[in-house]
This record gives structure tokens, C-alpha cells and sequence, in this order.
């Protein structure tokens, strides 16, 4: 793929905002490329993390938003333990995902992870801790895998590893305090679960993938 | 003690009308910094030369070393009502005349002391160790300095007979 | 009284932020003030001129020039007014730039503090004494601290001008690091084949004296006139009756790694670094020995044909002077076990550039041979990785060590010498090759050679069988690259060696904060110290090729000549003066005096009517720091040019 | 030796083998440990790549649980968990911003004050390797392990303190202990997939396979490893693997305490061996170990 890179990007607050507000001076890259040479996701990342920190210098906020390295990132922190300019890749990472969250950017092949997330945020709001089966349900219900890893339920359940019910504690109330608290301390909006957009088009595709198959 | 009491060294007549004092609000602090010639003057020569800036609050008097400091320079800025004195040095270990500053930091720590006993705020004089490729470093500290005796506003324990 | 002071604009330097002409009106009103006036360049001729002028129209007695720092132009004006006729020690110089319009933002209060600065500096002016130059000897020898190609250069210089020059080498023989390579870039001369003559042209000459395996044990006095202690450690081997046969060494029944072959091979106990050695006699290592460690063997002494082995010998000191020292001691490699993700340096295909200049040498460990050091097995598939240590905030240094891209780059071509189905492939961050025909070398490896520069740096580099597996990235094409091989070579940067802080203290030198000597000014001048009669020269300072380190070095030289040729060495009279009539003879001065620059004396009390002890200054010695004012109660030690009235009447009018 | 214990929520589902043995061992050493009353989860990674305060006053949430039953040190084993309370302690002591911020979210005050421990250092800092050998009733000779320890154990280094980075060893010094035979291999700290595992299960299964085919080669006969999203990954997931890359591993992935458990001559039923996705019964019958 080719850009063309304007003034206008250049100039753009982009890389000031994000050196303010999560503390990593990205200008400090200067593109050795050990962040990349290290990431066990590199294989199926699209940008290079080095490639994301130039293009957060050049203020490409779009380009970097929609990619589909930050959603893949798994946050294992092999890029910032070994950063010789000492940039918190992993945290610029976790930014950008919060930040493509909050601008409702998400690529229409990483809808999962966001979607991921939010169940499970959803579940721990509503259970206090993780009702697995719950997750496993929901998460293949609306990301339309319908049967993954269902073949692994009865194993798993004969062990005694996922009950069918889910546990929780006692003070819920105060747990959901939490919830809305942060939400508005943080200035998050965290939209409705249920975002149709998000369910719709991971629906959506993993029916076109099947169709395709079936060609 | 008054001037006149100091032997040898009294000054010409004040040839200055600053006797108004700011208000407190935008007090601006007048700050005395004596600098060895090797180190800290030509850090704060570096600092210049980088163009690092830092507020103009203060006035360097160049000395060849901090162990030329007397104390009595510093009593004197203090009872003519400045401020901040600062007393700045090589690191130790790198004084160009080998152990001056030890004689500095050893004289300045008891002063120090004495003052405090006094009544003089601690914050008003200071001392420090920058070298002459600390530039950056001078610029923090002025600015620091500034704050500090900022907070401690101004200096009225003689009188404030600037 | 009649002064004058003079403002600078410094083109916009000081005009941009201060009002200069408000601060010569201001200047204009100062008591004792005559004459006020602001230029351009104060210190340009016509600025010069302007102040020459005044002082005759106006019959100024003193001078203050309001301009930049007293650092860089003091001596300047101190020259310009004694051209017109006043003592040069009644200038003062107000510093409105470096400490004014270059810190602060153009306003009210910027040229505020600029008016202020100036009326401290009239008040200083108005208490400044006349000072007359003294004159001290010179001590017409120069002491050089290492014995590298760089101090090896020096003293080749020293000794062409027929001055004496005594070389100080902490190792066995001199030589420096550049002993130990095979060739040299760009143009690959052999390192023995120019160095060699160097090293016979220095012990042959009659000029120089060298003493290997020894180092400074202390330094005192001043330019001129320094006092040097020299440790001599003891060899073990009378180098007078020594004659170099080698019978000693060929029998010797220890063997041990050599340092000078970085440990890939063995040397006795007694031994001599290296077949080029100067000087050719052997040292014995008495932590391997066996007559030091166990009390037997004895051996090497028992041959001997010329009995030169002295077991019994000690340390010696030796005390000389010095007019001028010359410190060129070079670097240290970066030690890289620091990298875990390179396995904390406990891999042994893992080699760094000096392993490998033995290596690749004929007559080293190898014999040529690029070998793999876990089993000695050829090495075909060879990484280099670049900036190891240097650009690395996280486990090394900041600074690019600025010659290892070169020698990378020399590897892979001599490593495709050597072994043509090599292949070379080398990590690099950007290469910088800025010399002369540097950048054609590099071509030439990366077109002629068939080297592989890949743009990355390597993440991890772990054992898998008899293979090293390096993980690396490359940039420019956006892709991890995963690489096989036989033998990884770390491109280490250069550091200050490990004793260069105690030895910088020792001789009063600044260093920064990477433990690397601070020249006095990084373009003007280079090879001087703010210690004057101490110069640096070679990769003590800054990593340096030998190139550079040779240049250095011939300028260091002719710093310290420029001393030598001297009959006597003007000093600066800003030292201390002592007022008899109120000296009590205390001694605390004494005590207090860092440079034993004070002694007593007998005075003929004329009130007392009787004999009376105090203390006087010893011209020569004193260095003018001042430190004996602050000691002395009585207020009769004073120091000429920073006197308490000087600085009193500059705290009045503050 | 008393300590408030957070199990985390994988311990009380797919990782119940790791809670099990981690009691038992604790029980057979005197070492106590109080569950945290009503303890909720630390928010895992989905909290912190989404709502950074959430990620913060979930895990200070269980430590003012843990502060009202008494001023322990906490103990986890979860790796994960482990990051995230160190994390958010971290967070509270030094950053006076999102310190006001998460107090006023639980409208309690906290400061950072309470240590976060992992059981691994609790066992070799506090009960110490020198009184564990002496309790060793059943070493396991002859078992060769490779120790895992995956990303959250060691990373980022100045927030856990726990191992060193690159090379971790503690581990393999509780393994040398027990009498099995650490092997040294290179992907000690490489990365599992972590929370992959539902999202993108074909990185993890690529990672995976990665991981078992360099333990398989440096001579592993099993993986040990602490942390329940390791574990799941290698061990859930290796029929998996074995079918999308024609494998066949069979590698049995056990948590260090249940091997611990085993070498003080604790039931295997008691610290859940059977509960494993590949049986390491067999193994350890091979081996010698079971009887
Ligand atoms: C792997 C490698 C390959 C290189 N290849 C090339 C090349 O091909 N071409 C090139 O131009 N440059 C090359 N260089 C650079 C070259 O090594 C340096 O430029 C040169 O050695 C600098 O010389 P020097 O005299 O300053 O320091 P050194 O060679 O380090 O000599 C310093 C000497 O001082 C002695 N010494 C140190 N401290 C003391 C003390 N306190 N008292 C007494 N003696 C002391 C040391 O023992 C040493 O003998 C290479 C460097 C490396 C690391
Ligand atoms: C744009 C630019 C910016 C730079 N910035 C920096 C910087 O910031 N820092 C830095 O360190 N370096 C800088 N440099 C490099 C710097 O200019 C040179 O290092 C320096 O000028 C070299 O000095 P020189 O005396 O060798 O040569 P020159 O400055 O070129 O002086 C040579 C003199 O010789 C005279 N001359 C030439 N031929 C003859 C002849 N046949 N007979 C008589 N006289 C002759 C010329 O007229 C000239 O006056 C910069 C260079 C450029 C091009
Ligand atoms: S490791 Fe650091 S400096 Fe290097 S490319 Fe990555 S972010 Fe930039
Ligand atoms: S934290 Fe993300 S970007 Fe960094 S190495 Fe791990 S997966 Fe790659
Ligand atoms: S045998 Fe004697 S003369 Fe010969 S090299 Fe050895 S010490 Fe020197
Ligand atoms: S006495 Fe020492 S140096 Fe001499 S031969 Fe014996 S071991 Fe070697
Ligand atoms: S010279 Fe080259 S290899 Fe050495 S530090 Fe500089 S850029 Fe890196
Ligand atoms: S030619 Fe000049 S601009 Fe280009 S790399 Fe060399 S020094 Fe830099
Ligand atoms: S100024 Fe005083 S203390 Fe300093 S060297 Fe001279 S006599 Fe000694
Ligand atoms: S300290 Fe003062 S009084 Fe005492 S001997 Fe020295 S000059 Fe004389």
C-alpha cells in the first residue's frame, strides 16, 4: 500500500496528545526496529510496531487507528522490556487500542478482540468474577462461531474446570459502583454491549467466510 | 550587627534607589549565586550556549573556586535583605584546586546550621555541585531555586534594607 | 576614577532579548561612570578600537565591556586596554549573554538584570588593583600517560622537535589496541607493518623514555612545573641484562588464557605479549605463576642464560617533573553481558570486534582461521550486529561510537577473504561511515563482498544445537528475518576506561558523564584541558579511529611543545597576597592551602621592635583558588582579582 | 507464615488444578493462606486495553478486601493477576493523579502499602529452599522439565521484581530442589498468545506449537509453568496443535506446585492431576513417580 503523507498530518496534534497523555516519548524512536524484531505477532500484524511508532510520529492517526497491529498486540511486553530508548511500546499499544475505542475505529477484521473485551468486562460487571461458560457463550453467539471450541465443553466441565452456574460474590452493588465511577472519571463511554454495528459486521463476515469456503 | 562592623570591607556608599519592595504577589526574588570559574560558570556558560532558559531572578558573582566563598559574603547578601544565596560548586572529587569544595561543603554545612538557629528560613541559601557540562542542569536548579524562595518570600529577618 | 563601560549587541545575541542601548544609558549613570557607549562587536577590531579611542578622548583609568562570557573574551579586552595603556587587570567584564539574553526572553526584566550585571561589574572595576605578570620555569619534559598509537605518535613528535618525553604504559609492552589487529580501514594496510616502526622509532630514540608496566601514582604541582610519582610494578625481569631470547617463556609449564589474544589462546606465566613487544622483554604474571603461587618450579630462572629473572623485585617509585602531560589512554570495549536477550555473554560463538581482529590475524590464536570458539569448527554463516552498547539509553551509552560501523565493515570483508563461501550478514541502525573514503569501503563490502546489511537491530540471539538463532527485524522491508548462525560478532562501542575517573581526579581534569575526558572546548580546542599544560589526544576523549587518534596526538604535542619552547612561562597574577602587618602567623592558611603554596617567614616587626613569624605566598605555586582567604581570621591573606573588597563592594550594590 | 490469598478468577475455573495444589503444598509447609473474602477479578488484560482507571481500581478493589482482614502480604499465583495488582500498587504509590482518581472510584483511601507476592517468591524467599529440601519425601528424579514462564512473570521488570528478565532461574532452582531436571531451552520468556486464546486462536495455536516443539527438542519430557493462561494454552489447546500442524505432542503441562505437591508426597488426585486436558499420569507412571 502507498500514502501520500500531507503538511497537515505532519502538523497534526496527534503524537503531542499521545505523548501527553500516556507519558511515552514516541519521538524518541529512532527506528531500530528491535520492538519488531521481537514480537511474537509480528507474523500477523500489518503494520511493524517500529512502523506504528513512525507513523505516530508522522501523525498518521488514521492509518494507525485502523490498524490491525494494535488490536492483534498481545500486550506481552518483549517490545518494551528491550526498547534501548526505553519507549513503553507495549503501553503506546494499550493506548491506541483505548483511544480507537473511543473513536469508534475498529478494522473489519479485529472485531473480535474489542468484542472479546467487551463481554468480558460485561460479564465481570455483572458476575463480580469471570463466568467462563457465560464468556465462552456469549462471545460465540455474537461473534457467529457458533460451535467453536464446543467440542472442548463436556471435557472441560466433566473436569470440574467450567461450572455451569456462575459464582458471585457478595457485594455487587459496590462493584458496579466501580464500573460507573471509572466510566466517568475516566471520561470513557462505553458504548452498549450489544453494538449492533460491531455484531453485525463480525456476523456478517464469518458468513461470507463460510460462503466462500463452500465455493 | 550592622554593616559597618565588618572590618576592612565596607562598601561604597548604595548607589541604587530600590529600596521599594515588590508586593508580595508578583514577588519577584533577587538571588545571589556564587559560582567557581571552572564548573558551575561555565555550566551556566553552557547553559547559555544551549539556550536553556530559566528565570532571570539571579545575579552571578564569579569566584575561582567555592572554597573562596566567606561565609561572611554570604551573611552580608542575607542582611542586605537579597533573598537567596546559592553556593555552587564542582562535584566533589572534581575540583580544579583538588579539594576546595570540601572546604565548601564542610564551612556551608555548619553555616547553614547557624542560620537556621537564627531563624533564617533553610531555603534561602543553598548549595550545589554542577559541572561544567550540566547546563541543563544549572537552568533546573535556577528555576528551582526560584520557586523555592518564592514560597519562602521575601526576606524581612533584617529589616529588608534593600 | 574614570570608567568606561562598553555594551555589546552581539549582533542580535544580546540586542534580540536586551535593550543594549538603554543598558549603556543606564551604565552612563553609575558612580564613578565617564564614559558609556554600546557597538556591534565589542570584540571585532573596530569594536576594539572603540574602546582604545575612548580610553585616550576620555582618559578612562578602567574598563568594563558588557559582552558575553569572561571565558571567552576576557583575555581579549585584558590586551585591548594594555594596547592603550592601562594595566590589563583593570578590566571587568559584565556577562549579559551566556548569563542574560541567551537565558531569559526578551522583556523588561531581561534588560533589567543586563543593567544590574553591569553596575556589579563597575563596582568590581572601581576596587580592581594593577597586577603585574610573574614569570615561573619550565620544566622542558612532557609525560605521556599511555602508550597507544596515540601516545606512541606523541612522543615520536616530542622527540623529533628534541624534546624529552617519558611514555608511562600500564600493560607489558606498548602498542595500545592497535597491536592487536590484523588490518586497518579503509585501506586495509596490515596494523603490524605501520605500527612496528612506529613502536622501533619511539624505543630507539634518545629522547624518549618509556616505562612499561607501570602506572601514575600521583600528580601534584601546576603547568610548568608538575610533580609526577611513577609506580614501576615489579616485572620480575631485569629489562637491563634481559636480552630477549625467549629461552624463559619456551619453558615456562603454565599456560594460561591470553589477554592479548581475548582469551582464544594460551600464554605461559612468564611471557611476552606479543612478537612485536617493545620493549622485548618478558613479563611474569605472578597470580599464574607457579614460584609466587606455590613456592616451586623456578624453572624460567634456572635457564636463563643472562640471569636477568629477579623474583625478589618490588614495586618502585619513581618522582620526576614535568613541564606538560600528554594523557592518551585510550578505551575500553563495551561489555555487552549486560544484554540478556543476548544471553548475558555466556554463549560462546558470541565474540566481539577484538576476538575477532585476532581471529582473522595470521599469526594469531587461529591462525586466520574464522573459527567457531565452542568447537573450533570453521564458521561459514556469520552475523555481525552493530551499536552493541553504543546508542542505548537502556544498558549502555547515549553516543554513537562512530567507528564500529567502519570496523563491521572491515570484518565482513576480511571474513570473505578468508573464507569465500562465508556469508556475512550485519545488523545495522544507519551507517555511519563520514571520513575519508569511508563511504567507498563500505560500498565496496556491501558490492564487491557480497555482505548482507540488513536495518534492525537483533531482539535475541539464543543457543539451538551447535547454532546460534538470531532474531532480528528488517525495517526497510517491514519483516522479521530469523537467521541461522555459525558465529555472531558484536560491533561493541568504545568506553572510558575503568580507572580514567581516579585518574581524571588525579590530574584535575574534567571528564562527562560518560567517564570521557572534557576537552576545553569541543571545536577551539580540542586536545587542551581547562588544566593548562594537560592535553588529551587519542580515544580517551572521544571514541577515535587511528586516524584520528594519530591527528590528535601530533596536536597535542605541539600544544605541549608550544610550552617547552618557552623560557619561562607567564602566569596570571590573580594569585594570593599576604599583608604582613596583619598576618598572626597562625599557619591556618597553611593548613588550609590544597598546593603547599605557603610558606612562613621571619619579618622585622617594626612596632613590635622585635622578630615576628608569618607567612608568605610562594609566587610560583599558587594557583590562585583562593581557598587560604576563608581560613585566615584575621582577614590578611586576600586574593588579588577576587579580593574581599572587590566581591564586598559587588554584594553592595546588588 | 500467614498470607491473604487472591486466587483469581482461572484459578477457580480452568486452572482449578493450579488453586488445588497450591493449597495443598501451602497446607503440607504450614504455610497459611486466607482466602480473600468476596474477592472480585482484577480485570485481566480486557479492562486494561480498554478502561485504564477500571484496570486500577479492580485489582486495589481486592486489596482493601485483603486490608480488612488484616495487614498480610497479599499472595497470587495467577501470573496475570500477579502483573495487574503489582501494576495498580505500582500506579497508587507513585502517581499521585490516578491515585486521588481510584480513591475517589472506591471512596477509600489507599497508598500502595500492601506487598503483592507471587507464591513462587513467597516459597523461596520467605519459607526458603534450605527448610523445603529437608521436606522432599518423593524427589522426582529423572523428570525433565522445562520451566515456562511466559510474559506477566517478568515484565515489565521494574513493576514485578520478581526473576530476571531475560533468563528467569527460580523456577528452575525450585525444580533442582525437588529433584527433577530443569533443561535449559531458550523460550523461557517467549510469548504463549496469552488472552488470544478465545479471539485468535490460530496465533496461539502458532505460538504454542512454537513453544512445545523447542521443549520437545531440548529434551523436555513435560512444561512446567505458573500461570493458568500458560498452562491452558499449551495444554487445552495441544490437540489443536497436534491437528493443525501434524504434531504429535503429547507433553504433559503441569503447574510447579503441583509438582512441588508430588515431590511431598501429596495424592496426584489431591492436586488435580487428573484434571489435565494431556494425562500426565502416564508419564510420571513411566518415570517412576506415582507409587
Ligand atoms: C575491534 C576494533 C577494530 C578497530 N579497527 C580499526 C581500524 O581498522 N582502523 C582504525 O583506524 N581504527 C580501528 N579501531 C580503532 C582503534 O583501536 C583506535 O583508534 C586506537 O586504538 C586508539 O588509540 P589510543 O592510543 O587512543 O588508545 P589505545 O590503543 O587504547 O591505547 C591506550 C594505551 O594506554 C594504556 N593505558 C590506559 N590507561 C592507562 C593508565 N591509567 N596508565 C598507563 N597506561 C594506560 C593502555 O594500556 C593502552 O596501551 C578499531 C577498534 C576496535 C575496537
Ligand atoms: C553549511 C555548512 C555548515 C557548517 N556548519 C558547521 C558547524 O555548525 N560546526 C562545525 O564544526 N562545522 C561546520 N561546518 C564545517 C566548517 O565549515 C569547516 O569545518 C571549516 O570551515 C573548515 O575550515 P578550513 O579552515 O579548513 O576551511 P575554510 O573555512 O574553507 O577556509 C579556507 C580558507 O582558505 C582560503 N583559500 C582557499 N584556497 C586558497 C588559495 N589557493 N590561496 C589562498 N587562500 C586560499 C579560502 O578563501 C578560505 O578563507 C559547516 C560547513 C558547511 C558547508
Ligand atoms: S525498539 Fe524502541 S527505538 Fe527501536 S524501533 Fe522500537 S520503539 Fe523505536
Ligand atoms: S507487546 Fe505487543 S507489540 Fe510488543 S512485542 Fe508484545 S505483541 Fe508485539
Ligand atoms: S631467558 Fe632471560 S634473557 Fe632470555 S628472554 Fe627470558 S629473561 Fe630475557
Ligand atoms: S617460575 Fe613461574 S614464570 Fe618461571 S617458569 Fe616457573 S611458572 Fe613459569
Ligand atoms: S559507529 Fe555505527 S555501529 Fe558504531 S555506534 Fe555509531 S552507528 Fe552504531
Ligand atoms: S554526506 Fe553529509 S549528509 Fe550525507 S551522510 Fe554524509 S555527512 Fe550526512
Ligand atoms: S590561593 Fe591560597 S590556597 Fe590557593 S594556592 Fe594560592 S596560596 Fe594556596
Ligand atoms: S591564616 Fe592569616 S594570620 Fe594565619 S598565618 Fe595565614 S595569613 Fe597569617
Amino acid at each position: 500500500m502507498k500514502w501520500f503523507i500531507s503538511q497537515e498530518t505532519i502538523r497534526s496534534p496527534f503524537k503531542r496528545i499521545l505523548e501527553r497523555d500516556c507519558g511515552e516519548k514516541v519521538s524518541l524512536c529512532y527506528q531500530c526496529g528491535k520492538c519488531s524484531a521481537g514480537c511474537p505477532i509480528a507474523f500477523q500484524m500489518d503494520y511493524l510496531p517500529n512502523q506504528v511508532m513512525r507513523m505516530i510520529q508522522l501523525g498518521m492517526e488514521e492509518h494507525v487507528l485502523s490498524s490491525r497491529t494494535i488490536w492483534l498486540c498481545a500486550s506481552c511486553l518483549t517490545c518494551s522490556a528491550r526498547c534501548p530508548r526505553e519507549i513503553d511500546v507495549a503501553e503506546i499499544m494499550d493506548y491506541l487500542r483505548r483511544r480507537a475505542y473511543r473513536k469508534g475505529i475498529i478494522p473489519l477484521e479485529e472485531t473480535e478482540i474489542p468484542l472479546f473485551n467487551k463481554i468480558f468486562l460485561r460479564n465481570i460487571e455483572l458476575f463480580g468474577r469471570l463466568y467462563e461458560m457465560g464468556l465462552i457463550g456469549m462471545f460465540n453467539l455474537l461473534s457467529g462461531e457458533f460451535f467453536k471450541d464446543i467440542s472442548l465443553a463436556p471435557k472441560m466441565f466433566l473436569k470440574g474446570k467450567i461450572g455451569i452456574f456462575p459464582k458471585r460474590p457478595k457485594h455487587m452493588k459496590e462493584l458496579r459502583k466501580i464500573f460507573k465511577n471509572s466510566e466517568k472519571l475516566g471520561r470513557v463511554k462505553r458504548s452498549r454491549l450489544l453494538q449492533p454495528r460491531l455484531i453485525f459486521l463480525n456476523v456478517f463476515r464469518k458468513f461470507i467466510g463460510k460462503v466462500e469456503r463452500l465455493k | 550587627m550592622n554593616k559597618s562592623q565588618i572590618p576592612d570591607h565596607s562598601p561604597q556608599k548604595n548607589s541604587g534607589d530600590r529600596n521599594l519592595k515588590a508586593p508580595i504577589k508578583d514577588f519577584e526574588p533577587k538571588i545571589v549565586g556564587f559560582l567557581c570559574n571552572w564548573c558551575s560558570y561555565a555550566g551556566a556558560d553552557l547553559a547559555g550556549t544551549s539556550r536553556i532558559k530559566y528565570p532571570p531572578n539571579i545575579r552571578v558573582i564569579r569566584v575561582p573556586c567555592s572554597g573562596r566563598v566567606n561565609p561572611l559574603f554570604v551573611l552580608n547578601c542575607l542582611m542586605n535583605g537579597v533573598d537567596g544565596v546559592l553556593v555552587s560548586g564542582c562535584h566533589i572529587g572534581d575540583c580544579h584546586y583538588s579539594e576546595g569544595n570540601f572546604y565548601a561543603r564542610r564551612r556551608f554545612a555548619i553555616l547553614k546550621r547557624l542560620l537556621e538557629y537564627i531563624g533564617i528560613d533553610p531555603r534561602r541559601f543553598q548549595m550545589a555541585w554542577v559541572s561544567a557540562a550540566e547546563g541543563e542542569r544549572w537552568a533546573k536548579l535556577v528555576g528551582e531555586l526560584v520557586e523555592e524562595i518564592k514560597e519562602a518570600g521575601p526576606n524581612e529577618h533584617f529589616g529588608g534594607n534593600r | 576614577m574614570k570608567i568606561g563601560v562598553f555594551t555589546c549587541h552581539c549582533g542580535t545575541n544580546i540586542a534580540a532579548t536586551v535593550d543594549v542601548e538603554k543598558v549603556a544609558q543606564a551604565a552612563a549613570e553609575f558612580p564613578g561612570v565617564t564614559f558609556s557607549t554600546a557597538y556591534n562587536y565589542m570584540c571585532s577590531d573596530p569594536g576594539q578600537n572603540i574602546v582604545k579611542k575612548a580610553i585616550k578622548e576620555h582618559a578612562l583609568d578602567r574598563v568594563v565591556i558588557a559582552s558575553c562570557s569572561p571565558s571567552l573574551h576576557e583575555k581579549t579586552f585584558r590586551k585591548c586596554v594594555e594596547d592603550a595603556g592601562i594595566n590589563p587587570y583593570l578590566v571587568e567584564m559584565a556577562n549579559i549573554r551566556e548569563h542574560c539574553s541567551w537565558v531569559h526572553p526578551e522583556g523588561e526584566q531581561t534588560t533589567a538584570k543586563a543593567i544590574e550585571l553591569v553596575r556589579i561589574a563597575v563596582a568590581k572595576v572601581s576596587r580592581d588593583r594593577p597586577l603585574e605578570m610573574t614569570y615561573t620555569p619550565i620544566e622542558k619534559k612532557v609525560l605521556i600517560i599511555g602508550g597507544g598509537i596515540a601516545g606512541i605518535q606523541s612522543a615520536i613528535d616530542i622527540a623529533f622537535a628534541n624534546y624529552p618525553a617519558v611514555i608511562v604504559e600500564r600493560e607489558p609492552s606498548i602498542g595500545g589496541r592497535m597491536a592487536s589487529f590484523d588490518k586497518t580501514f579503509p585501506t586495509l594496510d596490515c596494523a603490524a607493518c605501520i605500527l612496528t616502526p612506529k613502536m622501533v622509532t619511539v624505543s630507539q630514540s634518545e629522547h624518549v623514555t618509556i616505562h612499561t608496566y607501570s602506572e601514575i601514582e600521583e600528580v601534584t604541582g601546576y603547568v610548568g612545573n608538575f610533580t609526577v610519582k611513577i609506580r614501576k610494578k615489579p616485572r620480575s625481569v631485569d629489562i637491563n641484562k634481559c636480552t630477549g631470547c625467549g629461552v624463559c617463556y619456551g619453558k615456562c609449564p603454565v599456560r594460561v588464557p591470553s589477554e592479548f589474544d581475548q582469551g582464544l589462546g594460551k600464554r605461559p606465566a612468564i611471557y611476552i605479549p606479543f612478537p612485536q613487544a617493545v620493549p622485548n622483554v618478558p613479563v611474569i604474571d605472578r597470580e599464574s605463576c607457579l614460584w609466587f603461587t606455590e613456592q616451586k618450579c623456578g624453572i624460567c630462572q634456572k635457564v636463563c642464560p643472562f640471569g636477568a629473572i629477579d623474583y625478589d623485585m618490588e614495586d618502585e617509585i619513581i618522582e620526576e617533573k614535568f613541564g606538560a602531560i600528554i594523557v592518551a589512554t585510550g578505551f575500553q570495549q563495551f561489555d555487552y553481558s549486560v544484554y540478556g536477550e543476548y544471553g548475558y555473554g555466556k554463549f560462546k560463538n558470541v565474540i566481539t570486534g577484538l576476538h575477532f581482529e585476532r581471529m582473522v590475524n595470521s599469526s594469531g590464536p587461529t591462525g586466520g582461521k574464522i573459527i567457531k570458539p565452542s568447537d573450533g569448527k570453521e564458521a561459514r554463516e556469520v552475523v555481525f550486529i552493530q551499536c552493541i552498547g553504543s546508542r542505548d539509553e537502556q544498558k549502555g551509552v547515549p553516543y554513537c561510537s562512530r567507528l564500529c560501523c567502519m570496523y563491521t565493515a572491515k570484518h565482513a570483508l576480511l571474513l570473505r577473504e578468508h573464507n569465500p563461501d562465508a556469508q556475512a550478514y550485519v545488523f545495522y541502525i544507519d551507517i555511519r561511515a563520514a571520513g575519508k573514503n569511508y563511504e567507498e569501503f563500505v560500498k565496496k563490502v556491501q558490492d564487491e563482498y557480497g555482505a548482507i546489511y540488513l536495518r534492525g537491530r537483533v531482539s535475541r540471539i539464543f543457543e539451538k544445537g551447535d547454532k546460534l538463532i538470531v532474531r532480528g527485524a528488517d525495517t526497510l522491508s517491514g519483516a522479521q528475518i530469523e537467521i541461522e548462525a555459525d558465529l555472531v560478532v558484536m560491533a561493541t562501542g568504545l568506553v572510558a576506561m575503568p580507572d580514567a575517573v581516579s585518574l581524571a581526579q588525579m590530574l584535575h581534569i574534567p571528564y562527562d558523564q560518560n567517564n570521557l575526558f572534557t576537552e576545553a572546548h569541543p571545536k577551539l580546542a580540542p586536545v587542551e584541558t581547562i588544566t593548562s599544560g594537560i592535553f588529551l589526544t587519542g580515544a580517551c576523549q572521544a571514541p577515535k579511529d587511528i586516524p584520528d587518534a594519530v591527528a590528535t596526538a601530533s596536536a597535542a604535542s605541539v600544544k605541549a611543545l608550544g610550552l617547552m619552547v618557552q623560557d619561562k612561562l607567564a602566569r596570571e597574577p590573580l594569585i594570593a597576597r599576604v599583608i604582613p602587618e596583619l598576618c598572626s602567623g597562625c599557619r591556618a592558611c597553611i593548613e588550609a592551602c590544597p598546593f603547599s603554596a605557603i610558606e612562613t617567614e621571619e619579618i622585622e616587626d617594626l612596632r613590635l621592635r622585635r622578630k615576628r613569624t608569618v607567612v608568605k605566598v610562594i609566587e610560583g605555586v599558587c594557583t590562585g583558588c583562593g581557598i587560604c582567604t576563608t581560613a585566615c581570621r584575621m582577614s590578611a591573606i586576600d586574593l588579588e582579582g577576587f579580593s574581599n573588597r572587590q566581591i564586598m563592594e559587588e554584594l553592595a550594590v546588588l | 507464615m500467614k498470607y491473604a490469598y487472591y486466587p483469581g478468577c482461572s484459578l477457580h475455573s480452568t486452572a482449578k488444578e493450579y488453586d488445588l495444589s497450591t493449597r495443598e503444598v501451602a497446607n503440607a509447609l504450614g504455610i497459611e493462606l486466607i482466602e480473600i473474602p468476596d474477592w472480585v477479578c482484577c480485570g485481566a488484560t480486557p479492562a486494561h486495553i480498554s478502561m485504564h482507571l477500571l484496570s486500577l481500581a479492580l485489582p486495589v478493589k481486592n486489596l482493601l478486601l485483603a486490608r480488612r482482614i488484616g495487614s498480610y502480604d497479599i499472595a497470587t499465583c495467577c501470573a496475570a493477576c500477579f502483573s495487574r495488582l503489582k501494576i495498580a500498587n505500582k500506579f497508587m504509590r507513585d502517581n499521585p493523579r490516578h491515585r486521588a482518581k481510584v480513591n475517589k472510584i472506591l471512596g477509600e483511601e489507599y497508598q500502595g502499602e500492601i506487598k503483592v507476592r507471587h507464591f513462587i517468591d513467597i516459597l523461596i524467599n520467605d519459607f526458603g529452599m534450605k527448610n523445603l529440601a529437608p521436606r522432599i519425601t518423593k524427589p522426582l528424579e529423572g523428570l525433565k522439565v522445562a520451566c515456562y514462564y511466559g510474559c506477566l512473570l517478568t515484565r515489565p521488570s521494574d513493576i514485578t521484581c520478581l526473576d530476571d528478565l531475560e533468563e528467569p532461574h527460580l523456577m528452575d532452582d525450585l525444580m533442582r530442589v525437588i529433584g527433577a531436571q530443569p533443561v535449559n531451552w531458550p523460550y523461557k520468556v517467549e510469548c504463549c498468545g496469552a488472552s488470544f486464546s478465545l479471539t485468535k486462536t490460530e496465533i496461539v495455536l502458532k505460538l504454542s506449537n512454537d513453544i512445545l516443539q523447542m521443549a520437545c527438542d531440548q529434551g523436555a519430557e513435560a512444561i512446567v509453568v505458573a500461570c493458568p493462561l500458560c498452562q491452558s494454552n499449551l495444554d487445552l489447546r495441544q490437540p489443536k496443535i497436534n491437528k493443525k500442524f501434524k504434531a504429535n505432542f503429547k507433553i504433559p503441562i503441569f503447574y510447579f506446585t503441583q509438582l512441588i505437591g508430588l515431590s511431598l508426597g501429596i495424592e496426584p488426585k489431591k492436586l488435580g492431576l487428573k484434571k489435565h486436558i494431556v494425562n500426565p499420569l502416564p508419564l510420571l507412571k513411566e518415570k517412576g513417580l506415582l507409587g
